[in-house]
């Protein structure tokens, strides 16, 4: 299981870079969102893995459960990047709104009196 | 022998607190300025000479109150003979400047400024000679660079000026950092960064293995300042500025510095043969050829400059040569230099002033019509060319005398033959000077009709001409100055005797030749100056602003091929140094053993596994087509969330899962918006090397989740399982720790949340009242769509989808803090479930029927939450401590009431608010691009259909 | 018994998720990826109330419930996407 | 001013047992709870669903949903046969026009909504002013006699009850 | 326990809802009100240094929860002086916004700014490493919006890298996060400063990645070398107050690398003993390298101003770098400084491009007041420069008397003092293009085919009001040199206080040893 | 648990692991989009209701409660999966069918997604 989770937390964190460093906006932020993925679930396996230990206390005091503490820093993580995604889902459109281009690489515009001084 | 004398103090201060004065008084006239200049100059000058007596006697006037004890940094000030010299010799010629300047400059320039930068500069240049803290010395010796560069670039409007100063800048400042080297490598050595310290720590430094580094670094500082070869192009292209800044800056001052500077760590410094070869070879260097070049200068002020030049060097080889004898002779010549170069500036300016022209070439013959300004400006050449019965004369007849014995590298004629060679050229110059100025026919084409000038022109070098003669002819005048500078220059008691004849010397012949052969070249000047112009010779400035240029143009390049706005290389960058340094870190420590069994897996999560990778790889494959890749993102929400309430997560897969719909319903808003697909521009080799990048990252992070997740570890989280019910009122752990145990965080979180739906507004607006509004307007959105914008079906089941679905939404919220759910997840149910309504509706419809202002949701949100949190102060606890009670009421179960809850509210209020921001602002860009609200629910209400009947169309 | 046919039901719906992601990596048309991104969350769905059935917990309840719900706007907005281009219009 | 209170009462009950299940626990704090909120929930939503829908017959809603769900396992089996065993060239799919008598908006759409829910029908779209449904059909040899079941076994049913 | 110490985080939250919910319309009373926000900060703050310099270490338990279990705040002198810093410059730039009108040019400016603030305090007094991350993505968020307040073609596009960028740092900052619990099972610093060093060498692989992780992450904020690429487009397109407000911004990262790598993995960590310093070092002295070249090399004011606050950040990390409490002491100082000094450039370059067609260094007619924005630019790049007599030049005197092992000593005072010549003579090229060589060229004839329409570019004198934030930021320059003496002193303490890691434990764990 | 109780859940299960798969096989296995809609129905009604009345049983069988939850996913699926159905049969029509290819609506308009609605 572990193997699983640790592979999947790889290929997610590897398309998210690939796709991370292509040059339009758009697949910019699929990357973004896969990376947030993963960092999810890598965050979430810090605290282990473990099945059918959720950490709903239950009135029979000898229950074991999951460490708790990586889900509640998992679901802060997942709400912010979701602000975040949604910002920049924002500005990504703002900026190929105001451009009318949504490459995400800015070629330096250098004029001929620039280049003269 | 030490006085305390806090009178120093104001001295330094005096000038800056006076340059504030002249810059305020804008509309005053060159009077009132000038005044307002003088007075502070003349204040500190009758100060420094209540010190004169008791230094000239050898005692040490010394002040001092700490400033920065961290770094060795304190405001301690010294006078010994040789600050006493320099600071009279600022103060006094600041006078005279002030004065001279006053006539000098026109009524249109600004002269509060002026006399401000020439204040700065006088505190600074006061600043320096005064220092007994090498650190303190090193500030003033920065300002020197700085108000000099003020000074030399005051017209502003010429190239030339600006061009001056910002080379005088780029030499002097870089000399000056150089020299902060040093002095922190000898304050290093010595132990302090007082300078009576550090001249008592001579022997340490000389035998210490960073002496030639801090020698090299000082000297560089001291070169530069007084232009020695090769840096002294700077020093006539500073001659752009005004001419009493040149009087002021290359007779008395600034060129002085790095004379001072040297003359100052002569006791440290010199006496090896390093400093000699250095010092000393640089100085002759310098004389032979400042004084070479400023034999063809046709500009009168570069002639001087070149001259200038060409005596520092002279000066620094004295200082060079180590021996107490030259060192007396370089005091004495300093003084003499002075007098007669700055009435020479003075006499160049009012040639300039009245003819309107410093061209040698089209002057001549002014004996006749300046006949006051012909008997000063000769006067001060004829020292400077050496003659008898001048101050220049006497000095040079010292360095002859001292060049004459002192034998260089096995030779015992280079040093004195090239000695005098350059006081031949001095000579050369010197009668140009006055011959081609001053003598030969009255010519009718002066540029303006020139004659001799008011007195308070004429006044300030008339004074020092008069000094050039007396001491010229009564030298033993200067004996206790000079006696007292040179003792504090070598550290010795020294006592010379000034005189004018010393017998029959190789001195005296080395002079005579230098006169004679000096008349000649002049004679020869016409066809030798043809030479000098055919010949080939590197053009300094040229050099300068070509290595200027080439370093702009190189840097330039380095940072517009780094800082190109690819920010695909930078996050690149960013992935590289991060899997590198991150498997550096790896590679640098062990891991302890497993201690972790793996889980088993079963077949229905491999399928999951699947699910997700093959999702992953073919949005990685198919990303061109935006909407076919959020397709295949839904799936791996899905695989995510399922895995998760597999993982014994279920919080977090209620999360993800509304999360990731949310958010896809922002991706799919935007895009619309936004090409469909995108073009393929990657090439091969950088898709493979992205790929190889991506794959390494995955690799990393994959290896690293593995390594921790078969170790065990204790955690803190053991005590928030025991505290979560008992402390917490909740058993959903996940939950209590979020809005109790770390509510901050969430505090934080929803904070996050507010401020984008804020941003997110605020860009809205502004992108409607920029261009992207027009763009919006021209484009047509609606190309191949459906003619069905609210079909009947939808609206109808959303009639009952949409209450349940807020029913849920309210359930979740209930339960979160016992059972998964939350505040955040019911704020996101809700918002799915208006989310149902709006696409069933559309968003203006809806939004029309219920006006809820989502600014203000968010405000209560964040307002609840934060006031929760505050509430707990009534009670003395910190901030966000939680109670709860259980209540029991008739007929009903008993229930929980926290004040977690109300913080959850506020979570709850501050997500819809968010959200539904988000989408308004997004219905609003719509709407800009064309949309049109409807009026009805559903496109058509079949109950209005007239006729009932089936019809064939 | 139960666990025998527990298995049993996991595996055919293991397989249908398969099939459905088949569906939807070779398309061909839009439309059958959405439909098969659905049939997918409605197998996911029966997936987790089966788990809770072997698990015996009720706590997964909710995830299923949240997740038909996502899934019916989800697949509607996808939907609504390439009909009107506006999901909220 | 009952109208306005409780809008739509039918579906204040429904969100009173929607509450029920959501709590899965019978007791009389959940049924007060389930009760406010099917009072204020409606309340709320009220001007996104104008007007009540009228209900002539709300016994008949029992026989139609137990006809409805019986023909769905039916349907279900009828349909998987067809899947599993019939080879794709010989299963004739066809489009099927019913023209409609309903005119409640919430009819049709339970209609359309049954058409699609027993297998081997979809309803594919209504016509621009609601008056017919276009019905795609896995496979049949007989269009007609799908649209005449349609009307007759569901259609005429709803019409009772809406009207 | 002091409520005083929450207060620069509540202050700022429970404001910006107000500014941005309730007094959106009013922008005479949102102003009103963001300047009284501000301003109690800034008293705020000031009680919060003197609070803080008897060399307690406060901590302020939120929830009433025991550390390391719940979240603490902690109140020691370097997060005080942070916080005081942080209000400081944001009164400054506050002032400066509402007088030139930056703050009307777009929607909700001073809610994000007092979230800005919220964000950057709420940083500086954290003592959990998770929190740090949700404060940094609080700063974060609300820098966007502010980087991209009033919007426009450049902005945007820059401001979407900016975003795009801090977006990898912070999933980075999650990994790290994640590694460090997975080796350490807790969060909180103090805990982590007493557990790490327990362990071995040989086991401390994932706490050396978690280290590493957090370095790049810091250094990224903080604009050092290879990551720094973001900032100059960043800086140079976001609206002149907002730049100078971020002049804190890299400071956050700063102040995290100072924290976290002195307190948790510093000096005396077998796990990770050497293993920082050995690449920030470096790193650093390529950063002021960088910084100068883009100084001399820069084509428009805002990029040339942007370049040497990354020049600044590397004299700065390179004092960070050796882990000693003198250079810490130094390199605080240098905090400071630079700090009100790009402020102050970004203030002063502010009034001059919107008065001029736009920010290039090409020749253009001078514009009104050209003596006052030279005295100003004079003033605020003298201080940028390390040239006295205002605090940069003790700062960096500061910053290279402590850097005197032998190893590192050649490195870094090559690359400072050649540093700053080349940053010298870049801006005295601007300088001089800018002041000076204007005053050669003829202003255009109105009407003329590129004459910049009126609404574009400002006319007017800039009023006292305008002035006086930049006036101010060098008056606080000016103070820092002369008051360098007490100043540096209560650095020095706060840099022992910071090293004194056993001292931070007990404060903040209640029992020796804690969990 | 009494083997009733076994039997019937059993049975539900693998009715429902039955329909589920034949759903996702017809996913597949049938051409054309418009056929392969049909499909997925098995799973949304015989599938997840088999599975849910499954659940049911077993709780009552465990803990003696009726467990009702589980009727509200089935609801909320038999509600919402015609809509769904409509949207992609829509989604399709409108990408790849013009309205000539269908038959003619037997009403004054023509089919809603290519004819505009009647004026009220
Ligand atoms: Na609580
Ligand atoms: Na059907």
């Amino acid at each position: 299981m572990e193997l699983l989770v640790a592979s999947a937390i790889g290929t997610m964190t590897a398309g998210g870079v690939y796709l991370m460093l292509r040059l339009r906006t758009f697949p910019v932020i699929l990357g973004l969102a896969l990376l947030s993925y993963a960092v999810n679930v890598f965050l979430f396996s810090s605290g282990r893995l473990s099945i059918d230990m959720s950490p709903i206390l239950s009135k029979y005091g000898d229950a074991s459960y999951s460490d708790p503490l990586p889900q509640a820093l998992v679901l802060t993580a997942i709400v912010i990047s979701f602000g975040m995604t949604a910002v920049l889902v924002m500005i990504s459109l703002g900026a190929y709104l105001e451009a009318d281009n949504d490459e995400i690489d800015i070629e330096p515009e250098i004029t001929d009196e620039d280049s003269a001084t | 022998m030490e006085t305390t004398g806090n009178f120093l103090f104001i001295i330094a201060l005096l000038p800056f607190v006076g340059a504030l004065i002249p810059g305020l008084m804008i509309r005053a006239g060159r009077n009132a300025t000038a005044t307002f200049t003088a007075m502070p100059t003349a204040v500190a000058l009758i100060l420094l000479m209540t010190y004169a007596p008791a230094v000239l006697r050898g005692e040490v006037i010394q002040a001092e109150v700490a400033w920065l004890p961290q770094l060795g940094l304190s405001v301690s000030f010294f006078l010994d003979g040789l600050g006493l010299l320099f600071a009279c010799m600022i103060l006094g010629v600041g006078l005279l400047i002030t004065l001279y300047a006053r006539y000098y400059l026109s009524g249109e320039d600004p002269v509060g400024q002026f006399y401000t930068y020439l204040l700065l500069f006088q505190g600074a240049m006061l600043g320096i000679v005064i220092s007994d803290n090498i650190l303190l010395l090193l500030i003033f010796w920065e300002l020197t660079s700085l108000s000099s560069f003020l000074l030399i670039g005051y017209w502003k409007h010429l190239p030339e000026g600006r061009q001056g100063a910002r080379m005088a800048l780029a030499v002097t400042g870089a000399g000056g950092l150089a020299m902060i080297g040093g002095m922190l490598i000898l304050g290093n050595i010595a132990g302090s960064y007082n300078l009576t310290d550090i001249l008592q720590a001579g022997d340490a430094i000389r035998a210490s293995e960073w002496y030639m580094p801090a020698l090299i670094l000082i000297l560089l500082g001291a070169f530069t300042k007084s232009a020695q070869f090769p840096f002294h192009f700077w020093l006539p292209h500073a001659m752009a500025a005004p001419t009493p800044v040149s009087a002021y800056l290359h007779s008395a001052t600034m060129v002085k510095a790095g004379v001072f500077l040297m003359a100052r760590m002569w006791p440290v410094l010199s006496g090896t043969d390093a400093w000699f070869y250095i010092v000393a070879t640089t100085g002759l260097i310098t004389m032979v050829m400042g004084a070479l070049i400023a034999l063809f200068k046709d500009d009168l002020k570069a002639l001087l400059a070149f001259s200038t030049v060409s005596h520092l060097g002279l000066l620094t080889m004295l200082l060079g040569f180590g021996t107490e004898a030259a060192a007396v002779a370089a005091v004495f010549h300093i003084i003499n230099h002075l007098t007669f170069k700055a009435a020479l500036f003075m006499t160049a300016g009012i040639v300039d002033h009245e003819t309107h022209t410093r061209d040698i070439k089209r002057l001549g013959g002014l004996r006749h019509l300046m006949p006051i300004t012909f008997l000063i400006g000769t006067i001060a050449a004829l020292s400077m060319a050496g003659i008898p019965l001048f101050n220049g004369f006497l000095s040079k007849e010292m360095m002859l005398e001292e060049a004459s014995h002192t034998g260089w590298a096995g030779s015992q004629y280079a040093v004195p033959v090239l000695a005098t060679i350059g006081a031949l050229l001095s000579v050369a110059y010197s009668f140009r000077f006055i011959f081609h100025v001053f003598f030969g026919p009255v010519r009718d084409d002066y540029p303006a009709k020139p004659h001799d000038p008011p007195f308070g022109l004429w006044a300030a070098p008339a004074l020092l001409v008069v000094l050039v003669v007396l001491i010229g002819v009564m030298p033993f005048i200067a004996d206790t100055v000079v006696a007292s500078a040179a003792s504090a220059v070598t550290g010795a008691d020294l006592d010379p005797h000034l005189k004018i004849w010393h017998g029959v010397t190789p001195a005296l012949f080395m002079s005579i030749i230098a006169v004679v052969g000096g008349a000649l070249l002049l004679m020869l000047h016409r066809p030798l100056d043809r030479v000098w112009r055919a010949a080939p010779r590197p053009e300094a400035k040229e050099i300068f602003d070509n290595l200027v240029a080439g370093c702009v143009s190189l840097t330039r390049r380095i940072t517009e091929a780094t800082h190109n706005g690819a920010i695909s290389r930078y996050l690149a960058i960013f992935t590289v140094a991060s899997v590198l340094l991150g498997g550096v870190a790896f590679m640098g420590g062990g891991l302890a053993e497993p201690t972790r069994e793996l889980l088993p897996i079963p077949a229905v999560i491999a399928v999951g596994w699947v699910m997700l990778v093959v999702a992953t790889g073919c949005v990685v494959v198919m990303h061109h087509h935006r909407f076919r890749a959020l397709v295949l993102i839904g799936i791996i929400g899905l695989s995510i969330s399922s895995g998760f309430v597999y993982l014994s997560a279920p919080d977090l897969a209620l999360t993800q899962i509304s999360v990731e719909t949310v958010t896809i319903m922002l991706l799919l808003l935007a895009l619309h918006f936004l090409p469909k697909t995108t073009p393929k521009v990657s090439s091969t080799g950088l898709k493979l090397r992205d790929g190889i990048i991506a794959g390494a990252a995955g690799l990393g992070v994959g290896a690293l989740s593995f390594a921790f997740m078969q170790r065990d570890i204790s955690t803190i989280s053991s005590y928030h399982l025991a505290n979560s019910y008992e402390g917490g009122g909740g058993t959903n752990v996940v939950n209590v720790i979020l809005v109790d145990f770390r509510g901050y965080d969430t505090f934080g979180e929803i904070i996050v949340l507010g401020i984008a739906g804020l941003l997110i507004y605020a860009l809205m607006q502004a992108l409607l009242d920029g261009t992207s509004a027009q763009r919006l307007r021209n484009t047509d959105y609606s190309q191949d769509r459906s003619k069905d914008r609210h079909p009947l079906m939808m609206v109808v089941a959303t009639r009952v989808l949409m209450p349940i679905a807020l029913l849920v939404g309210t359930f979740i919220f209930l339960r979160g803090h016992n059972q998964p759910g939350g505040g955040f997840v019911a704020g996101l149910v809700v918002a799915i479930a208006l989310l149902m309504q709006y696409m069933a509706s559309g968003f203006a419809w809806t939004q029309a029927r219920q006006r809820i202002e989502y600014h203000t949701m968010i405000g209560f949100g964040v307002l609840i939450a934060g006031l929760t949190g505050v509430g707990s102060w009534v009670f003395g606890k910190p901030f966000l401590t939680s109670a709860f009670t259980y209540v029991h009421l008739p007929l009903i179960e008993e229930f929980e009431l926290a004040t977690a809850m109300l913080f959850d509210l506020g979570v709850f209020l501050t997500v819809l608010g968010a959200v539904m921001l988000m989408l308004y602002s997004l219905s609003r860009i719509a709407r800009y691009a064309g949309e049109t609200v409807n009026v009805e629910p559903m496109d058509y209400d079949p109950a209005n259909r007239v006729d009932n009947g089936p019809e064939a169309r | 018994m139960i666990e025998a046919a527990l298995t049993f039901t996991a595996a055919c719906y293991g397989l249908a998720l398969l099939l459905d992601l088949w569906r939807i990596v070779l398309g061909p048309h839009a439309a059958d990826r959405i439909l098969a991104l659905d049939t997918m969350v409605i197998n996911v769905i029966a997936l987790l109330v089966l788990y809770g059935v072997w698990r015996g917990t009720a706590i997964y309840f909710e995830a299923a419930m949240l997740v038909a719900m996502v899934g019916f706007v989800s697949t509607v907005a996808y939907c609504r996407f390439l009909l009107r281009g506006d999901i909220i219009e | 001013m009952l109208t306005r209170l409780i809008p739509h009462p039918l579906l204040s009950i429904l969100l009173v047992f929607v509450w029920l299940g959501l709590v899965n626990k019978l007791t009389l704090g959940n049924l007060i709870l389930g009760g406010f909120f099917g009072l204020v929930i409606p309340m709320l939503t009220a001007p996104y669903w104008p007007g009540r829908p009228k209900l002539s017959k709300p016994i008949n809603v029992l026989g139609y949903v137990l006809i409805v769900l019986w023909d769905i396992v039916v349907a279900n089996v009828q349909v998987a046969l067809i899947i599993l065993f019939r080879s794709n060239p010989n299963i004739r799919s066809q489009w099927v026009v019913v023209p409609l008598e309903l005119t409640s908006a919430e009819a049709i759409t339970v209609l359309a909504g049954t058409i699609t829910m027993t297998p081997g029908t979809v309803s594919a779209t209504l016509a621009a002013d609601g008056g017919s449904i276009l019905v795609h059909c896995l496979h049949t040899d007989d269009p007609d006699a799908v649209r005449d079941e349609i009307k007759t076994r569901y259609e005429r049913r709803l019409k009772e009850i809406f009207q | 326990m002091s409520h005083w110490i929450i207060l620069p985080v509540i202050l700022p939250a429970l404001f910006a809802p107000l500014l941005g919910f309730v007094m959106r319309h009013d922008i005479v009373l949102a102003r009103a009100t963001s300047v009284f926000a501000t301003a109690l900060l800034l008293a705020v703050s000031v009680g919060l240094v003197v609070m803080a310099a008897d060399g307690t270490t406060h901590i302020y338990r939120l929830g009433d929860w025991p550390a390391p279990f719940g979240i603490g705040l902690v109140l020691d002198r370097l997060s005080a002086v942070m916080v005081l810093l942080t209000s400081s410059l944001a009164f400054l730039v506050l002032l400066h916004a509402i007088a030139t009108g930056w703050d009307e040019k777009g929607r909700h400016f001073h809610a994000l700014f007092q979230f800005q603030l919220m964000g950057i305090c709420g940083a500086f007094l954290t003592g959990d490493v998770f929190n740090l991350f949700v404060f940094f993505e609080v700063l974060l968020i609300a820098s966007y919006g502010l980087m991209i307040h009033s919007g426009g073609r450049e902005r945007m596009r820059a401001g979407l890298q900016y975003v795009v960028m801090n977006l990898a740092g912070s999933t980075l900052f999650l990994f790290a996060l994640g590694t460090l619990y997975a080796s350490t099972g807790t969060l909180n610093i103090a805990d982590l400063a007493a557990k790490i060093p327990a362990i071995p060498e040989e086991e401390a692989a994932l706490v050396r990645v978690a280290a590493m992780l957090l370095m790049i992450v810091f250094a990224v904020k903080a604009a050092l070398f290879p990551v720094q690429f973001w900032l100059p487009a960043t800086y140079a397109n976001a609206p002149a107050p907002v730049a100078a407000l971020f002049a804190i911004m890299t400071k956050v990262g700063a102040y995290a690398i100072l924290r976290v790598h002195t307190v948790v993995f510093g000096p005396g960590v077998p796990g990770t003993e050497g293993m920082i310093d050995a690449w920030l070092f470096p790193a650093a002295i390529v950063t002021i390298a960088l910084g100068a070249f883009g100084v001399l090399g820069a084509r428009r004011l805002m990029p040339l101003i942007s370049f040497s606050v990354i020049g600044s950040m590397g004299t700065l990390l390179v004092a960070v770098a050796v882990f000693t409490p003198s250079a810490t002491t130094a390199a605080l100082y240098y905090m400071v400084h630079s700090t009100f000094a790009a402020a102050c450039l970004f203030l002063v370059a502010d009034l001059v491009v919107t008065r001029r067609d736009g920010d290039s260094l090409r020749p253009r007619p001078k514009t009104v007041q050209n003596g006052l924005f030279a005295a100003l630019f004079f003033g605020a790049v003298i201080a940028m420069a390390g040239m006295p007599p205002l605090s940069g030049f003790l700062g960096k005197l500061l910053v290279l008397n402590s850097l005197r092992q032998p190893d590192v000593m050649v490195w870094a005072w090559t690359a400072i003092l050649a540093g700053s010549l080349i940053t010298i003579v870049g801006f005295a090229r601007a300088g001089s293009a800018l002041f000076w060589k204007s005053t050669a060229i003829d202003p255009p004839e109105p009407g003329a085919a590129d004459a910049p329409g009126p609404d574009e570019v400002l006319s007017r004198n800039a009023t006292p009001a305008e002035v006086a934030p930049a006036v101010l930021a060098l008056a606080a320059l000016a103070g820092l040199a002369v008051f360098a003496g007490p100043v540096a002193e209560y650095l020095e303490q706060t840099a022992n206080q910071l090293f004194d890691r056993a001292g931070y434990i007990a404060a903040v764990l209640p029992a020796a040893g804690g969990s | 648990m009494n083997l009733i109780f076994e039997i019937f859940i059993s049975g539900a299960l693998v009715v429902s692991g039955i329909f589920g798969f034949v759903g996702s096989y017809g996913l597949v296995k049938l051409t054309g989009t418009l056929q392969r809609l049909h499909a997925p129905t098995k799973a949304t009604t015989l599938g997840v209701g088999g599975v849910l009345v499954a659940s049911m049983l077993y709780f009552y069988a465990t803990t003696g409660h009726v467990s009702v939850h589980e009727i509200l996913i089935a609801v909320f699926l038999l509600l919402t999966a015609p809509i769904i159905a409509n949207f992609i049969a829509k989604t399709y029509m409108v990408r790849n069918l013009r309205a000539s290819d269908l038959p003619k609506s037997q009403s004054r308009k023509g089919w809603a997604l290519y004819d505009e609605p009647p004026e009220p």
